[in-house]
């Protein structure tokens, strides 16, 4: 059972892959990366338990952290999400 | 066997999305795919048991350098130039390097082979005897912190050059910012992305415990001085992409990060002086302490600690130099566009 | 063969793919996403040949006798957080660069070069043929 | 014939772990098939949690261990927390730039084209 949900975790990393390369807008980039990030967390932990060796959950932890700081980042940067500032701007309007 | 077609998946789609990589034109894409890559990298180092390895990379090549590339990319251009330099050339060149390559390939021992000549030589001593020598249970960080200190005291090195180098380029000259503006800023903020504030909140003070508990539990599990830098630092660009720059700047003050920095390495090298005054080598653990054992631990401690100092407060400089000069042109940006439409 | 060398065959062709996009592509940004492929198919390789077939995570447990190699791991955790520094420092020129000439592709930053280039040599001549003139 | 407890949790795990991969491909399909941005966010949000929370709670039954087991119930409660938020931010994002959702079948029938141009539209400044 355990492999079998292995298989289908990388399945679906797979389909997020091609979803991140094909596009076709921003958003739908962002989104596959964030798929991929929490199926990439749900392959760890089940690696984990496959190897035999499931103490090593911290980097999973790690994971679910990192990908929640890049979704952030990536809304941030690519100019969709400013934090608006009351600047000359907004004084002259 | 499930190990062997983990290993043939992740690798492949390495190569597919490398290709993607090369082909895109859109610099966002690309660095989109560069984020994917750098997970599927570390997803195969677990797969290949490099859990330490994986932890770094998980913090690195996911979350730090995706980030950095996205504040480069909004300073200099999204698109790329559709002129390349003689493809068919660069494409010869790089098909001769690559079939000598895999021709040399050839010869090496088959993947995991268990009489490689890289498992025959020192990597038995480490497997067999660090137990009695150094005393701790992970590897990785006996290694990394006893048997190669002077190693990792150089990369460590190596690291604040880096930082020195970025403060060198990016760094600018700030006027005191009004508080008064900041509040103001604030306010008008909080009103927008209310529940990716909260939840944002609620995660950091985890997010830094976490990074403490990988800090002392090197020793036990994944885990030490490199990964836990990296994952505080990212708590702190978590904070200041969340709450603003100017709010992260006056949480923490930059030229005690600078300090900080410092005294990181200086706590490496005197660790490594002091165990020459007590009569041994350089960074030879020992004779820190009456029992050999008791001494490699004290040493470890102390020099992840500075190791942990050095990498988080670098890649905070970092951080802080790259978004400081995005947000000084972004301001010099609008002040232009205001000027534009006045001469209108 | 083919499975006891895939790992260093995907290697070559990634290190490869990487070295493309270093020397065809003009734009900065790009080069130095090239470098980190380059750079991050280094660190496949020394993980690969440190797995032992059967072998698990370099931490000690009681009952398991076969680990894999933790030498190549030291190396790479080192060698993955000099990476992000290096590449950092790297797009800190490129940010230097677009600020100076207003461009990050290669070719127009060349053509600036020639221009100034030239400018200062044709001043030089000019400069110099005055010189043998004067006297 | 006598269930024991263990053989209970066994196909417990099992039945968790199963209904997690399904909702995985299921997710995976939604991102890959469906026609504009909100339905492939919608598929992957709501798949995606219910996806990890299924297979984390499967491999919480089968280790026994403490330490793993909060360790799992710390992802599992990071993973409520996080996806929620990254798609609710996701989704204002892309409404507030502009993306619309496609609504009508003729614009399905376009949507190749209409979705080719707005990655330009959107392009920042």
């Amino acid at each position: 059972m355990l492999i079998a949900a292995t298989l289908a975790v990388l399945v679906a990393m797979i389909l997020a892959i091609i979803r991140g390369i094909v596009g076709p807008t921003l958003y739908d980039r962002i989104l596959a990366v964030n798929m991929f990030g929490t199926k990439t967390v749900l392959l760890l932990s089940l690696l984990g338990f496959v190897m035999g060796r499931p103490e090593f959950l911290d980097i999973a932890i790690v994971y679910a952290l990192i990908n929640f700081i890049s979704v952030v980042g990536v809304l941030r940067y690519s100019g969709t999400f400013e934090l608006k500032q009351p600047s000359a701007e907004s004084k002259e309007e | 066997m499930i190990g062997l077609l983990i290993d043939i998946t992740l690798l492949t789609l390495l190569v597919g999305v490398a290709i993607a990589i090369a082909r895109m034109k859109d610099l966002f894409a690309v660095a989109m795919l560069a984020g994917i890559y750098g997970l599927l990298t570390a997803s195969f180092f677990v797969a290949m048991d490099a859990v330490d390895v994986a932890f770094t990379e998980a913090a690195v090549g996911a979350g730090i350098s995706t980030l950095l590339m996205f504040v480069v990319i909004t300073m200099t251009g999204r698109s790329e130039d559709p002129v390349r330099h003689k493809p068919l050339l660069a494409l010869l060149v790089v098909t001769i390097t690559g079939s000598l390559l895999i021709f040399g390939t050839l010869d090496m021992p088959y993947f995991g082979a268990p009489d490689a000549p890289i498992h025959t030589h020192v990597a038995p001593r480490y497997i067999n005897d660090s137990m009695q020598e150094v005393g701790v249970i992970n590897l990785v960080t006996a290694v990394l912190a006893s048997y190669r200190a002077f190693d990792t005291f150089g990369e460590v090195v190596v690291v604040f050059t880096a930082g020195i180098g970025v403060l060198a380029l990016l760094s600018v000259a700030r006027r005191r910012e009004d508080d008064a503006v900041i509040e103001l800023v604030n306010d008008s903020m909080h009103e927008q992305h209310l529940i990716l504030r909260i939840v944002t909140k609620m995660l950091i003070p985890f997010i830094l415990l976490f990074a403490l508990y990988v800090q002392f539990h090197g020793d036990f599990g994944p885990g030490g001085g490199f990964q836990a830098g990296v994952i505080f630092a990212s708590a702190i660009f978590l904070y200041a992409l969340l709450f603003g720059l100017s709010t992260a700047r006056r949480v923490i003050n930059q030229s005690i990060i600078r300090l900080v920095a410092a005294v990181g390495i200086l706590l490496y090298g005197c660790v490594g002086v002091v165990s020459m005054l007590n009569g041994g080598s350089f960074l030879d653990y020992n004779v820190l302490s009456s029992d050999p054992i008791a001494g490699q631990h004290l040493g470890i401690l102390l020099i992840e600690w500075g190791v942990g100092c050095t990498v988080a407060s670098v890649m905070v400089i970092i951080f802080f130099n790259f978004a400081g000069r995005q947000e000084d042109n972004q301001k010099a940006q609008n002040e232009e566009d205001i000027d534009a439409n006045r001469a209108l | 063969m083919l499975i006891g060398l895939y790992n260093y065959w995907v290697v070559v062709v990634l290190m490869m793919i990487g070295f493309y996009i270093v020397i065809a592509h003009g734009n900065l940004v790009k080069k130095i996403v090239g470098l980190t492929i380059f750079q991050t198919s280094v660190f496949i390789f020394y993980i690969s040949i440190a797995k032992v077939e059967g072998g698990t995570a370099p931490i000690l447990h009681a009952g398991i006798e076969v680990y894999s190699n933790p030498l190549p791991h030291v190396l790479i955790l080192t060698a993955i957080v000099v990476g992000i520094s290096t590449t950092a420092l790297g797009l800190a020129l490129t940010v230097r660069i677009k600020e100076a000439y207003g461009s990050i592709e290669e070719s127009e930053i060349q053509s600036q070069d020639n221009q100034i280039q030239d400018a200062h040599t044709q001043g030089a001549l000019s400069q110099s043929t005055e010189s043998r003139e004067s006297p | 014939m006598t269930l024991d407890i263990n053989t209970i949790v066994e196909i417990l795990s099992g039945f968790c772990l199963l209904i997690g991969s399904f909702l995985c491909i299921s997710g995976g399909v939604g991102i890959l098939r469906f026609p504009d941005f909100y339905t492939r966010m919608h598929a992957v949000g709501v798949t995606d949690t219910l996806a990890a929370g299924m297979i984390l709670v499967g491999l919480m039954l089968q280790n026994p261990d403490a330490l793993v087991v909060i360790k799992l119930l710390m992802i599992l409660v990071m993973t409520l927390f996080i996806n929620p938020t990254a798609s609710h931010a996701l989704a204002k994002a892309a409404f507030h730039n502009g993306l619309m959702p496609v609504l009508d079948d003729t614009e399905i029938l376009n949507s190749k084209e209409r979705n080719k141009t707005t990655d330009n539209d959107l392009e920042p400044k």
